[in-house]
């Protein structure tokens, strides 16, 4: 008896979590609404293990059909459900992390809500968050493009709210439009992501006459390869956009925007690997044309080198978690490029751990920093800290910004378990052994040696730049003396916040095992879906290995040179700053792409809107060309006709199509003068014509 | 024997006058002789052609569009003394309120 | 030789009686002045009777009096639509006349003498009778014109009619003159066979055909001749106006087919193109002109033009012989829901006029749904039957009028009248704006006879439309004698 | 007595019942929106019998009845009405929108109430006729009549600019049926019949006549759609219409025009169809293009949902361009979501009009804190309108596009480039939809009048909560719409494809 028919309850659960908070959640309060939002995903949880449980007695899974969807003719879209080792993998990692996030964020939403003045807004962000997890589960156990597409824009409507959570504040807690502009420059981006990808869906039904992956991957071979390689080019813009890949990655920086448990969970540890998941789905189709795989690796790597070099430069401690992000995101989407699926996937496994941890933990540390700088009421009296909250706010609120690094210093003595956690992430994200990061990056660097020397070299340069721009924010912010008042006072957290960092910190210590080199379970787990081809074990390479650790240990190093040795102090110029003059300069404005794409895109498309719907639709179109029609002609034929008879002005052209037809109209009527002789004479000019004529024509 | 053609000729200049007049003169009642002027050059007409296809009936519809004008006559002097009792003119360039 | 036997006097039994009913009202009227009501009864009776003796005569296709007079289908269509306009002008005019303080009992014997020319008009079948037809139906039309004098706008439209009226069957009398002398005879029966035997002086008949046109073309208010309309419309009391705008056009359009398809098939090469020009030149202009006014009978004036120049759409392909049956039939249907909406209108006119030219303007209508929402309403069906827009009759007629124009092969014809019901629209809709959108206090004389008037034209307009096979049927069976 | 009692007289005509009933009243305003409101909800209670009565797996017309109407001076003009699989559910759009409509009027129509009803009720008797009618004569009476009640509507009940856009309105819709009216006529000289079956049964039209008569055809539901660039009357009709008239003309007016292209210019003139199709197509497109660009740009909320009806509609008429089965159901199915999401957008653009009597885009800012609920439906119907999937929206767009897409790598359309710029304009939806919603609702609320607003009543829940049903189902689950058409249209494509081939 296996339990892959209960496969749709990993959706279901989230929803009707969904909905009773919707029902509900205002009216039974804080721990009603994270309860229930909790349990929905843990049971989600409980059902992918039961499928994961199901998966070892048939590895080759099934495919659940739950409902008809779309069907025209040719074209067959059911509600279906795939389970099989990707799948499955992907919901115990959603789902997994979900859940811990959903502790985490009952901890943390109680005082961020209070931060932002809005209790109320405590159960709409449990149910985002529900919303979220469904729309994950569609987009990673569909069994069609479409569906995957359902849960690609679902995940993408998810990230745009929970972007703009705080929608009527700028991302440092002030009134503003930013947060909900970070929202709205998500979800275009994300849009034009998924132009491609609805692209790579008309291309892929035309050529297999199908969308549901059962028919579309095992044909690959029948197709010829020249559209596969435009399947899989348009399927790349889709995964730039999710994955936040170039050129589309400038969505995700600003949406560290949203609160930290969705930074967590949407923007490192789940929904952005979308991308990487679609191509590891799609493993046939890019694995058919190498040549596209090639511009996926190259696409990966030049970003993760990219996203690094700006992550070095920042100040704000969840922005150089960001563009951490991006670069990891560009190692995965690297490794699946060159046909390192396993790798990816893998490396997709250890980073939702570590760095999940990694934005919980900073989540922590902003918020010690925050109950420092303005102490709710010690007895957690609601009502009274709300009083004495909202008198106080205004003044000592808006100039400090607990996330940046500049405002925090030595706190390993003021939140040490944040501060070893943290720690534990870091050194896993800096890959080294044997925290989870370790094993899987180096999978992947294994795995672009052998395939892909520029893509390598890319890589391990980008690994380095981690390794450093880690260390560095580990100093900033840990080491050193507290540089500000609040840095001095930061408060630990509470357990729900601390258990799931503790939780997430032993996955990041052990995550690596699960594709440990030699046995490499993992791998063969997933060649139970992807096939041979596709899934092949990487020989542990010590030469890679050492070489990745040595470097990282250097810049680690570095990182204490410039950082550790002597700390930072408070409105001191960052050391990296006069070494590296221009380039620092370049790193810490983003290389300013933001501003290029609003000079190159941006302001030219409000322009054109403008002038088309200002100039073109409505002055000449609508105004002109309707109200003034052959206007000025009308009018002036209505004068010509009239100038003979009477010298009479009229009385100017007014406007509208009807007062043209009127303006030629009293050109005629002054013809109707009212003298009977002007008549006759009329009547006379008519029979002299006709007769001219009918004496000519005979 | 005439053609047919010099009488043709003929009332079509009385009928030319006729139009003219109408047009050039304000007075009503010279007006309306003009009138009277082009029925009578179409009465010429109906004569000569009578006489040209040698039928009496050309003949007798000159005396119709005779009765048509006396009655016409009738109405029309009417009309005029009614308005020039109103007016004291029967100038028709000053009866142009109607118009537009 | 008798001049004419018992059985040519059955031929036009109707008319006869109604001349004959005429000049007994006449002594009526000279020596019953005082009693108001009388005259207008017995007028109606005499209406009715003549209804009676038409219906009678439906099917009847006979000719009397050597061919000069001809009873038809055609001509019995014609003269119920033109009995209908009698009964419906007496209707409209008895509260009407009392109301302006013009009461006079010659009005309703006028009345009956034009008509009796109108329905002449539609039988004759010789040119110099559809001269006589002509000069009775206009005569007592001038009077009537002026009859409000010493109102100076009733005697200048009077005026302007009679002089404009005498001018142009001047140019008639001529043309009958040239035709007379080109086929040596005035009967039309007489001018098609000459035409088809060959004629000595071709010149003459189509110089003849086109001043006749001339002529009719006054009548009917065709481009250029059209320029009396406005004002004679507009200075005649509104009650005259009603009954001119029908009557006179109805009976010159009457001669204007029987004269063309009866006598001039032979030359429709060269008459055609001046048929079009004038009935492109109608359409602008009748429909330009109308959009300028701000006085409601003026734009119902020049809105007449305009429907002028739809039927001459019809009238252009007379020339066709596939398309003349159409041609005939189309007309004759446009002219009757001409006649609904025509009257009613001018009822609704009537009920909203304040005193004699006063109360027409647009702006006199504003807040008329408000006020007496039935003649907004009825008023609004009469514009959409005007514009054409289903589901009324005018759009029945335009829908049948545009077969004939592409049956007859005049596409851009029928391009031009689509563009100028178009136009049109805009004034009708103008005034339906004015009544249902804008605010205002009208002053509104509900006379019962004015509201049944317009309430049943509404109706008929309608109803009329959705059961509009009888009324198709009954036209298209008018038939035209062919000689 | 047999002619009243054919199913789809009664559902064309019951409205006139309540007309009846309304003209018995006088100035009880609450009388005469409960009557209004009850002839509508038993017009869409008619309309669901008929739906059962409707078998779906036959693709031809049914319940279809004719009498000789007209028979006369060599006419046979025929009173024919029918339903099928292209028709149904406009039907049941129309019979469902007008009920909402009418809801959402309860406040917002205070003056001469009984007048509004009257004319509405009148205007869902001309759409049903126009989706019924089978035979041309009596479509096209349908279509001029529908001018009528919806030019007093938006004349006597809409905004400042009111007799301009009811004239507006008016002539132009009137500008293109007339060339319409033409090629009817030419039809019933040439082929000898209005019948739209026995007209399809005759078929061989020329081309080049078809050609033509596609054009004259094409200009009057061109201007109805309206297809750009012919849309110029559409912003003035739904600005100055009333929130009730801005409902029904774009949830179903507008697809007058759609149906008609659907019904008479694919089906009678399938050569000039295969032939045009990259020509319209391109207008399409175009359309969605510049409808989805200037929308942006937009100050007023309601000329911005107009605005946004031209690219939507240029989906749609790009999915009946591609001439395959895909496309055209997409189509079909575009239509009523269309109906159901802008009627939605034009109703929430109501509610916050009767409260602030401004539609300024700079007058909101802030109002998902002030007003959730209504927030969170606006949320729902921008998403569903920018075709977010799993909503009705992305079903109607996806498959359109798909099929455009099939068209053009080997069908009617000849190029795929078509689909490309039409999916951009799903980017481009997602821009202006959320500009909208973020001016509206998101940051901070900036204007004072704005803080005191009431969120949204039972009443106007009553009215979106039916839409919402429908965004859903049709989202999640639309098999049933599509099993609907999918015969007739199958049946259709079948012969668009013979027609491609002669």
């Amino acid at each position: 008896m296996d339990a892959f028919a209960l496969v749709p309850w990993i959706v279901f659960f989230p929803l009707i979590g969904l909905v009773i908070n919707l029902a509900f959640g205002r009216r039974f309060g804080e721990v009603f609404s994270a309860t229930v939002g909790t349990l929905a995903v843990f049971s989600a949880f409980v059902v992918a293990v039961l499928q994961f449980l199901s998966l070892q007695a048939h590895p080759h899974g099934q495919i659940v059909h739950l409902a008809d969807w779309i069907n025209i003719g040719g074209l067959q879209i059911p509600w279906a459900f795939n389970v099989d080792t990707l799948s499955v993998t992907m919901m115990l990692v959603v789902s997994g992390v979900g859940t811990l996030i959903h502790i985490y964020a009952a901890g943390y939403m109680h005082y961020d809500v209070r931060y932002k003045e809005d209790p109320g807004s405590f159960a709409r962000f449990f149910i985002y968050l529900n919303l979220f997890i469904a729309a994950m589960m569609i987009l990673v156990s569909g069994n069609s493009y479409l569906m995957l597409f359902v849960g690609w824009e679902g995940v993408g409507l998810c990230s745009f709210l929970l972007i703009g959570f705080w929608y009527s504040r700028n991302p440092d807690g002030s009134k503003g439009l930013l947060n909900s502009q970070a929202a709205k420059k998500a979800f275009v981006a994300n849009r034009v992501g998924d132009f491609g990808f609805l692209l790579a869906m008309f291309l892929t039904f035309w050529a297999f006459g199908s969308l549901s992956f059962d028919q579309v991957l095992p044909n690959a071979a029948n197709v010829e390869p020249s559209i596969i390689i435009a399947i899989a080019l348009c399927m790349l813009i889709g995964v730039t956009g999710k994955s936040a890949q170039l050129p589309l990655y400038v969505w995700l920086p600003d949406a560290m925007a949203g609160p930290t448990p969705v930074s967590a969970l949407i923007h490192a540890a789940t929904m952005v690997t979308a991308g990487v998941y679609l191509v590891v789905r799609s493993a046939p189709l890019f694995g058919a044309v190498p040549e596209a795989g090639n511009v996926v690796a190259i696409v990966g790597a030049v970003t993760a080198l990219f996203a690094a070099t700006i992550a070095v430069a920042q100040n704000d401690i969840k922005k150089v978690l960001a563009y951490s992000t991006i670069s990891q995101l560009g190692f995965m989407v690297a490794a699946v490029g060159i046909g390192a699926y396993v790798a990816g996937m893998f490396h997709l496994v250890t980073h939702a751990f570590f760095k999940a941890l990694l934005f919980l933990g900073s989540g922590s540390v902003i918020l010690a920093l925050e109950r420092a700088h303005h102490p709710l009421d010690g007895h957690h009296d609601e009502h009274h800290h709300d009083d004495h909250h909202d008198e106080h706010h205004d003044d000592h609120h808006a100039p400090f910004d607990p996330q940046d690094m500049r405002n925090m210093g030595g706190l390993r003595k003021q939140i040490p378990t944040t501060y070893r956690v943290y720690l534990i992430g870091a050194l896993a994200l800096a890959g080294l052994p044997p925290l989870a990061g370790f094993f899987s990056k180096d999978e992947i660097l294994t795995d672009a040696l052998h395939a892909n020397m520029l893509v390598w070299g890319l890589l391990t340069a980008a690994a380095f730049l981690t390794a450093f721009y880690m260390g560095r924010q580990i100093w900033l912010v840990f080491f050193g003396e507290p540089r500000t008042k609040a840095a001095k006072e930061a408060v630990e957290s509470p357990p729900t916040i601390l258990i799931p960092l503790g939780i997430l910190a032993v996955l990041s210590v052990f995550g690596g095992l699960i594709n440990v080199p030699v046995l490499h379970p993992f791998t063969d787990w997933l060649e139970h879906t992807l096939g041979h081809d596709f899934a092949h074990a990487t020989v542990f390479n010590f030469g890679v290995a050492i070489f990745s650790t040595v470097l990282a240990l250097i810049a680690i190093y570095i990182s204490w040179r410039l950082y550790g040795r002597k700390p930072l102090a408070a409105g001191e110029v960052d050391p990296l700053k006069q070494r590296l003059g221009f380039l620092f300069k370049g790193m810490e404005n983003k290389w300013w792409v933001d501003e290029l794409y609003d000079a190159v895109i941006i302001q030219p498309y409000r322009r054109l809107a403008a002038f088309l719907a200002d100039v073109v639709d409505w002055r000449f179109w609508h105004d002109w060309v309707h109200d003034t029609v052959i206007g000025r002609g009308f009018g002036a034929l209505a004068r010509f006709l009239a100038e003979p008879v009477d010298m009479g002005v009229i009385d100017g052209i007014s406007k509208g199509l009807a007062a043209v037809a009127t303006g030629l109209s009293r050109g005629f009527s002054l013809l109707q003068s009212g003298y009977v002789r002007n008549y006759a004479l009329m009547v006379f000019f008519g029979v002299v014509l006709m007769i001219g004529y009918l004496v000519f024509s005979s | 024997m005439i053609p047919i053609s010099y009488y043709f000729a003929l009332s079509a200049i009385l009928f030319a006058l006729g139009a003219l007049g109408v047009l050039i003169r304000r007075n009503a009642i010279i007006i309306f002789m003009s009138v009277e002027l082009m029925l009578n050059a179409a009465n010429l007409l109906f004569v000569a052609f009578a006489r040209a296809n040698e039928a009496l009936s050309g003949q007798v519809f000159v005396f119709f569009v005779i009765a048509v004008a006396a009655a016409e006559v009738a109405v029309g002097l009417a009309l005029i003394v009614v308005i020039f009792r109103n007016r004291q003119s029967i100038d028709i360039d000053e009866m142009s309120n109607l118009k537009g | 030789m008798d001049f004419f036997s018992s059985a040519d006097l059955i031929t036009a039994l109707p008319l006869v009686f109604l001349t004959g009913w005429a000049c007994i009202l006449l002594l009526v009227a000279a020596f019953a002045g005082e009693r108001q009501g009388l005259l207008p009864a017995l007028s109606l009776a005499g209406l009715l009777a003549t209804a009676y003796l038409l219906v009678s005569q439906m099917g009847v296709e006979a000719e009397g009096f050597g061919g000069m007079f001809v009873t038809d289908g055609f001509s019995t269509f014609i003269n119920i639509v033109l009995v209908l306009g009698g009964v419906l002008s007496i209707a409209l005019s008895y509260d009407y006349l009392k109301r302006m303080n013009i009461a006079k009992p010659e009005y309703y014997v006028l009345m009956l003498f034009s008509m009796s020319g109108m329905m002449l008009m539609a039988s004759a079948a010789d040119l110099i009778v559809v001269f006589l037809a002509l000069e009775l139906l206009s005569i007592p039309l001038y009077v009537l014109a002026a009859i409000a004098r010493p109102d100076a706008r009733s005697e200048e439209a009077g005026l302007k009619y009679f002089l404009l009226g005498a001018f142009a069957s001047g140019f008639l009398v001529y043309g009958i003159a040239l035709v007379y002398g080109a086929a040596g005879t005035t009967l039309l029966s007489g001018v098609v066979a000459a035409a088809t035997a060959g004629l000595e002086y071709p010149l003459y008949m189509v110089l003849g055909a086109g001043l006749i046109l001339v002529g009719l073309g006054f009548k009917v208010a065709a481009v250029p001749f059209h320029m009396w309309t406005p004002d004679v419309y507009d200075g005649s009391p509104t009650s005259v106006t009603a009954f001119m705008a029908v009557g006179a056009k109805a009976a010159g359009f009457a001669a204007l087919l029987r004269i063309l398809v009866a006598a001039f098939p032979s030359i429709s090469e060269q008459i055609t193109p001046v048929l079009y020009t004038m009935c492109v030149a109608t359409l602008i202009i009748g429909n330009l002109l109308a959009i300028s006014q701000s006085n409601v009978k003026r734009m119902l004036a020049y809105s007449s033009i305009s429907h002028a120049g739809f039927i001459l759409m019809a009238v252009v392909a007379y020339g066709n012989d596939a398309a003349r049956f159409d041609v005939v039939s189309s007309a004759l249907f446009y002219l009757l829901s001409f006649t609904f909406a025509s009257f009613g209108s001018w009822a609704v006119v009537m009920a909203v006029e304040k005193g004699l030219g006063r109360g027409l303007e647009f702006k006199d209508y504003a807040g008329l749904f408000r006020r007496s929402p039935g003649l907004a309403i009825a008023m609004l069906v009469f514009m959409l039957s005007f514009a054409g827009v289903p589901p009324t009759l005018g759009f029945a007629g335009k829908f049948y009028l545009f077969r004939a124009v592409l049956e007859g092969g005049f596409l851009w014809l029928a391009i031009i009248g689509v563009v100028a019901s178009l136009i049109s629209a805009y004034y009708y809709l103008r005034l339906v704006v004015v009544m249902f959108m804008q605010e205002g206090e009208p002053e509104v004389h509900r006379e019962s006879a004015l509201m049944v008037t317009a309430g049943l034209t509404a109706v008929a307009t309608v109803l009329l439309f959705i059961f509009s096979a009888p009324l198709l049927n009954w036209a298209s069976q008018a038939l035209l004698r062919i000689f | 007595m047999e002619f009243l009692l054919q199913p789809l007289n009664v559902l064309t005509f019951f409205p006139i019942l309540g007309v009846v009933i309304l003209l018995f009243l006088k100035e009880q305003q609450n009388l005469s929106r409960w009557v209004a409101l009850g002839t509508s909800l038993v017009t869409f209670g008619i309309s669901l019998w008929v739906l059962g009565l409707f078998n779906a797996s036959n693709p031809g017309l049914q319940l279809d009845f004719e009498y000789n109407w007209i028979q006369a001076a060599g006419w046979t003009i025929k009173y024919a009405m029918g339903i099928d699989g292209l028709s149904i559910l406009l039907v049941l759009l129309t019979t469902f929108l007008t009920p909402i409509a009418i809801l959402s009027t309860w406040h917002s129509v205070e003056e001469r109430v009984r007048d509004f009803m009257v004319f509405f009720l009148l205007l869902e008797v001309g759409m049903l006729g126009v989706f019924l009618a089978q035979d041309l004569f009596l479509f096209y009476i349908f279509w001029e009549f529908t001018l009528v009640p919806m030019y007093f509507l938006i004349g006597i009940w809409g905004g400042a600019q009111r007799m301009y856009a009811a004239i507006k309105f008016f002539l132009y819709t009137m500008a293109g049926s007339i060339l319409m009216l033409l090629a009817i006529l030419w039809l019933g000289i040439n082929q000898g019949s209005f019948h739209l079956p026995t007209l399809l049964e005759l078929g061989n039209i020329p081309a080049q006549e078809q050609f033509w008569l596609f054009l004259a055809f094409a200009a009057a539901f061109a201007i109805k759609v309206p297809m750009w660039p012919l849309h110029s009357w559409l912003p003035d009709a739904h600005v100055q219409a009333p929130t009730a008239g801005s409902v029904i003309l774009a949830g179903v007016l507008l697809k007058l025009g759609t149906y008609g292209f659907l019904r008479f210019n694919l089906q009678l003139f399938p050569q000039a169809a295969v032939q045009l199709a990259p020509a319209m197509a391109t207008l399409a497109v175009i359309g969605i293009v510049y409808g989805a660009i200037v929308s942006y740009s937009q100050k007023d909320v309601k000329k911005l949902v107009a605005y946004s009806s031209i690219s939507h509609l240029g989906f749609v008429m790009l999915g009946l361009f591609a001439l395959n089965a895909q496309g055209i159901e997409g189509a079909i199915l575009q239509m009523v979501n269309h109906g159901i999401s802008t009627g939605a957008l034009f109703l929430i653009v109501g509610f916050i009009y009767e409260r602030r009597h401004t539609r300024e885009l700079s007058e909101f800012g802030g109002l998902w804190s002030i007003m959730p609920v209504y927030a969170v439906l606006t949320l729902i119907v921008s998403l569903s309108s920018m075709g977010l999937p799993g909503l009705n929206g992305f079903v109607g767009e996806f498959t359109i596009l798909l099929g455009a897409w099939g068209a053009g790598q080997n069908g009617a359309l000849g190029s795929i480039w078509f689909t490309v710029f039409a999916a951009l304009g799903v980017i481009l939806a997602a821009v202006y939809m959320l500009y909208m919603f973020q001016k509206m609702f998101l940051g901070p609320v900036t204007v004072k009048a704005n803080e005191a607003l009431k969120d949204l009543t039972w009443r106007e829940l009553a009215v979106m909560i039916p839409l919402l049903i429908l965004i859903f189902w049709i989202g999640l689950y639309p098999k049933p719409f599509f099993a609907l058409m999918h015969p007739a249209v199958e049946q259709l494509v079948a012969m668009l494809q013979a027609g491609a081939i002669q």
